[in-house]
């Protein structure tokens, strides 16, 4: 193994000696697949017959007029199978595992969409399947979990650390170190050890090809933004792939929680509070304390309640590429709310992050601008939490009258 | 007997470097023991009392860890006191500081185990000045490849520290080579796939695999595994140098106290 | 107004004097879209950027091979945006009320698919909207009660007879006599008065003609069967209008229930249990006494727990055109579990139906055989149920978790 | 009076037609009176003693509504009638047995009121035949109108009875003379939008529109409307030949009784 996989200073595979070989098989077969036109063809495939592939994009043409700015355009992921532009990359995974021949796969979840689109794959390819996730997020996606179980996978809480999404990835390892024989860690966004970032990143850079496509063809010219929410990062890498090179303005939304001088938030490139270091297999900014140890994050967005950013966009950021914006959890609810009533879409709370920030700066543009905001997913799985946040009376009347149905 | 108090004069292994030590004690025993603790789980204290007890009872090596939010290698046991030594404020500076008292206490040699986030963070260089101004011969860090350890093996060479390098059964003998290039003071061999804490079954397989180990290295192997028993030990002579016990110790320690574990310790040999 | 809309003896338009000229308008406005090829234009713009038309073709290569006989495809209506076929009829709709000038738009809906398809077309399309639902129906799906709500529809339970569907037509009916001069009601299903039969079937054949299309592309020839549930019957209508004139076998699958001889199901074509007569504007097969009182009915699907079915399917059954069959609550539940499980699709537990019958048939048909199964819509929204149908106990716990959370 | 007993032997409606019987009474009267019941609403016994009490307070007309399980075009009041009445166990023989014995117990003319299915289900020149039997004058089916309406019309026409038929604010004055070429009887204009039992304005418009029924049509116009007090009789006199009151009654009675019926009909005239 030679040291690959850096951006910038960022990347890498600090990995135990007992993975090597499995990431020395891993990187092989995704290099090999990569040269094989066939391998891009099956994908592209599966993505429109069993997924929507191509998904629409959206003209928001309520929201555009609310805001007198920049004409919004809505790229919609939230309509792939299973609800997120998680199902890009798991399928692609998929295949790769086929190859491999290897038949269980684990994954890590914090918001529960990963979980549910790896056990979905895990089902349409026969591979047993096991899924990590931190307590926490099981309290507040447990719609997710219950679907992931009927799809016939194991749930697993991961009960130590913050119980969080990093917690499931170290879990997801562990479990990995022991059964790398017949077993494939399906990771879930571009983070983690090389060949992740990148492999993730290509299976997503399915959305800005796409995108970029529609909107030439729609309006015959560039936007000039394209807003995507970031966790690890896969979804914004996915978008923002497709418009790299080209003089477009890529903006990263992280979770700003309930303010950036709160210590409560999620914001690793867009706050002081990160700094760069080495964890879950990859060296990039994570929020730390000054000895290394990860610090609690907070979102209102399991999805990215999460410690560590993409190498790729790291680097992006570092360069000057890729501009990080936080906003915070009220200012997400609200962004939902004029968006389901403006539009009768509903992002997921990780997607709404996008539409914050982008409503923010849409007023400032002027109506020759476009703008793109990647939905990366739904909100249905969020109800709990939207339900929660609205304090919904009916909402609860129902939930306490089913727990009077059910008993002590 | 080498070791039999507390606070002996007879500091041979200051003077001795890592794999001497190693192999003047193999003169004398058939094997080494080598332990395993998480610096301030459950308190500074107690691993002081705990360290004592190991070293009265025979222990030759010790892996000192120092706790990390993130130890992706180890097993529930081992991650649950990285997490509470972390929750009782313990510091990389108070493990440097308690790796210091130690060293001076204990007559036997020690090794630092963590992250590399720790040094990382630290920075990696000064780092190891500070681990060798406290005394520690050597470090194992479960998750830097040599590929990723540039800087890392650099500052131990010139400082004259010993990068405990690790082998695995998914390990090519080929691979092993290129590990043992950058090896000093012995090979940290894994007995098993699977975090620490595990079960491990003594089998023709693990004694091949301890075969292609001796082949690739002619530093002594040290082999890391679920000891349970003095069968283990007798298993193990003539095929490793070192037998590790890490998980087993804390889980002696967490059911039945501090004494305990000398006795545990006592009836291994 | 002439007598029209009858399909052999079923149809017509029902209907008190004071909405006669509504319905004039309706049926003139739509004559006239028609007609108009840029209505149609229109129609495909909207549902191809703003759901995501085409739908997918699947084939279920697992199911397949586990049942050993016919080549088994899936037309995946789930992947529509709010989750099911429903956002064909009223996205047509709206583009109807527009033209219309009108400026409300009022629904009723069973499963809530159809409310949370309306409240989301009237979002988009800047209408007020009102849905009318069934009190027994919002219990079982409040999920989308939340997000009717929250798309900014008002939603009135219904809780006059036996608080479903059919009542929540009537009471639809009721506020639409009253505010016909702003308001459309946007019926939901291929049924009710002339010209809803037509109109919703022509917004569905969608369905069809894409099916059609796409199986012959993909396997160079037409299926041998096509299954689709039938609450109403637009969904199915949808689907088989593709292939009306060929020679295909077309199987309509109503809810078995708990057992035909139970009398607790809503089977009227494939039971004896049902008569023809008039009711909710239109003259059809329904379940009634012989004094022609509607009969309770039920189904585990909210969805198809209706008296009525589409007098268009009604006339292709007498013609001995469309086969109709009924399948039993337990062995809906056991297809949608093998579905989850095989191929990581979630049918609605309506669109279960139609799967639950075609595993029955696959088996008895050869490998030069295919059937066409339409999935209507995904079970997302049927969490509630099918949690209670397995008795799942750690959502119960996790209910009465948030229960207690909610205080009393 | 015309009518001041239970039992009158001066049955003059009986043999006269509907119209000709509200023309005689026009000659008396500015304007008849027209109630409405669900019959087996609260229970048989409770109608039989409402109709006594109209009759005696001194309605003319009155609608007998055949209880359905979806009555579309009626408000809330009226349809819980319908649904009490249903789960009651009325049936459609019940009602027309029903519907006999209060023929032949009152000296007034009865109309039937119900929805399509009842007549469709029974079999419709049946269930006209079974109507004239029974000595019920005509009927009211308001989700049937004429283009629908074939079968009923001709057996209607071959028993002597006579279709109501509607005209609402929404007809326009072509359809209404399309309705008129079906009618009998009388016309029942219906005074707004909406369902049975909500509020009618008394308004210009609503003399406009009952012009427009007049010149629509030649025979007497009934208005259905939310009759409430005296005033409202004294706005449609000369206006209208029958006003209508259908929840009215059904409201009164339910919150004060049968008794209160009669005196809230007796205050009106
Ligand atoms: C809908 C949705 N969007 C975004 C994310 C964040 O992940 P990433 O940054 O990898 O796209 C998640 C993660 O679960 C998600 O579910
Ligand atoms: C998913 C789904 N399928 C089917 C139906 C039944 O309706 P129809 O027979 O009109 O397709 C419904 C009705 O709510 C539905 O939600």
């Amino acid at each position: 193994m030679n040291s690959r996989g850096y951006y910038g200073e960022f990347g890498g595979a600090f990995i135990p000696e007992i993975l090597i070989s499995t990431f020395e098989e891993l990187v092989d077969e995704f290099e090999k697949a990569k040269a094989d036109p066939a391998f891009w063809q099956k994908y592209m495939h599966i993505m429109s017959t069993y997924s929507c592939r191509p998904t629409p994009l959206t003209f928001a043409e309520n929201l555009t007029s609310l805001f007198g700015g920049a004409r919004i355009y809505i790229k919609r992921e939230d309509l792939n199978h299973t609800g997120a532009h998680k199902a890009n990359n798991v399928m692609g995974q998929g295949l790769l595992v086929k190859r491999m021949g290897k038949t269980r796969v684990i994954a890590e979840t914090g918001a529960g969409q990963h979980g549910v689109a790896t056990a979905t794959m895990a089902a349409r390819f026969g591979f047993r399947c096991t899924i990590y996730m931190g307590e926490v997020d099981i309290e507040r996606q447990r719609p997710n979990v219950f679907w992931m179980e009927r799809l016939g996978a194991q749930v697993i809480p991961v009960r130590d650390g913050t119980r969080t999404l990093k917690d499931a990835i170290n879990e997801a390892f562990r479990d990995w170190v022991t059964n790398m024989h017949d077993t494939h860690y399906v990771l879930g966004t571009a983070c983690g050890p090389h060949p992740f970032p990148e492999m993730v990143s290509y299976f997503q850079s399915i959305i800005g090809e796409e995108a970029r496509g529609q909107i030439i063809e729609r309006e015959g010219k560039l936007p000039s933004r394209v807003y995507a929410c970031v966790g690890g990062g896969s979804n914004a890498l996915g978008v923002f792939s497709g418009f790299l090179d080209d003089p477009v303005q890529l903006v990263a939304v992280e979770a700003g929680g309930k303010g950036l001088n709160t210590g409560r938030h999620a914001a690793r490139l867009s706050s002081k509070d990160a700094s760069v270091g080495v964890a879950q297999g990859y060296k990039t900014y994570f929020l730390q304390d000054s000895d290394g140890q990860m610090k609690k994050t907070h979102s209102v967005a399991a999805g990215l309640d999460y410690v560590g950013v993409s190498p790729i966009l790291a680097s992006l950021w570092q360069e000057g590429r890729v501009r990080f914006e936080s906003v915070m959890d009220s200012e997400v609810l609200d962004a939902f709310s004029l968006t389901l009533k403006k539009e009768g879409l509903v992002p997921a709370l990780e997607s709404a992050h996008a539409f914050a920030q982008a409503f923010k700066e849409a007023p400032h543009l002027s109506s020759d601008d476009i703008i793109l905001i990647n939905q990366s997913g739904r909100g249905d799985k969020d109800i709990f939490t939207v339900a929660d946040a609205y304090n919904d009376a009916q909402w609860q009347d129902f939930i306490r009258q089913k727990a009077r149905d059910y008993g002590p | 007997m080498m070791h039999n108090g507390k606070i002996s004069s007879d500091k041979r292994h200051e003077i001795m470097a890592l794999e001497s030590y190693i192999r003047a004690v193999l003169k004398e025993k058939d094997i080494l023991l080598m332990t395993h603790l998480i610096i301030g789980y459950p308190s500074f204290e107690e691993c002081f009392r705990l360290i004592d007890v190991m070293v009265g009872a025979g222990v030759d090596l010790m892996e000192l860890q120092i706790p990390f939010s993130e130890p992706i290698a180890d097993g529930p046991v081992i991650l649950r006191a990285n997490h509470m030594a972390l929750e009782n404020g313990v510091t990389v500076q108070g493990c440097l500081d308690f790796a210091r008292s130690v060293i001076r206490a204990f007559d036997i040699p020690f090794l630092l185990m963590t992250y590399y986030n720790i040094p990382f963070t630290y920075n990696t260089s000064a780092f190891v000045s500070a681990m060798a101004k406290t005394g520690l011969k050597g470090a194992i860090i479960p998750d830097l490849p040599p590929e990723e350890g540039h800087d890392y093996l650099e500052a131990m060479q010139k400082e004259g520290l010993d990068p405990i390098v690790i082998f695995s059964p998914t390990t090519s003998y080929e691979r092993m080579k290129y590990l043992d290039s950058f090896a000093r003071g012995f090979i940290y061999c894994v007995a098993r796939r699977g975090v620490t804490g595990g079960d491990t079954i003594l089998s023709e397989k693990l004694i091949f695999y301890l075969g292609l180990c001796r082949k690739a290295s002619n530093l002594p192997l040290a082999l890391g595994f679920g000891l349970k028993e003095k069968a283990d030990m007798v298993f193990l002579k003539g095929k490793a140098d070192i037998a590790v016990m890490g998980t087993q110790t804390i889980r002696t320690m967490e059911k039945e106290g501090i004494a305990a574990v000398g006795e545990f310790i006592r009836r291994l040999r």
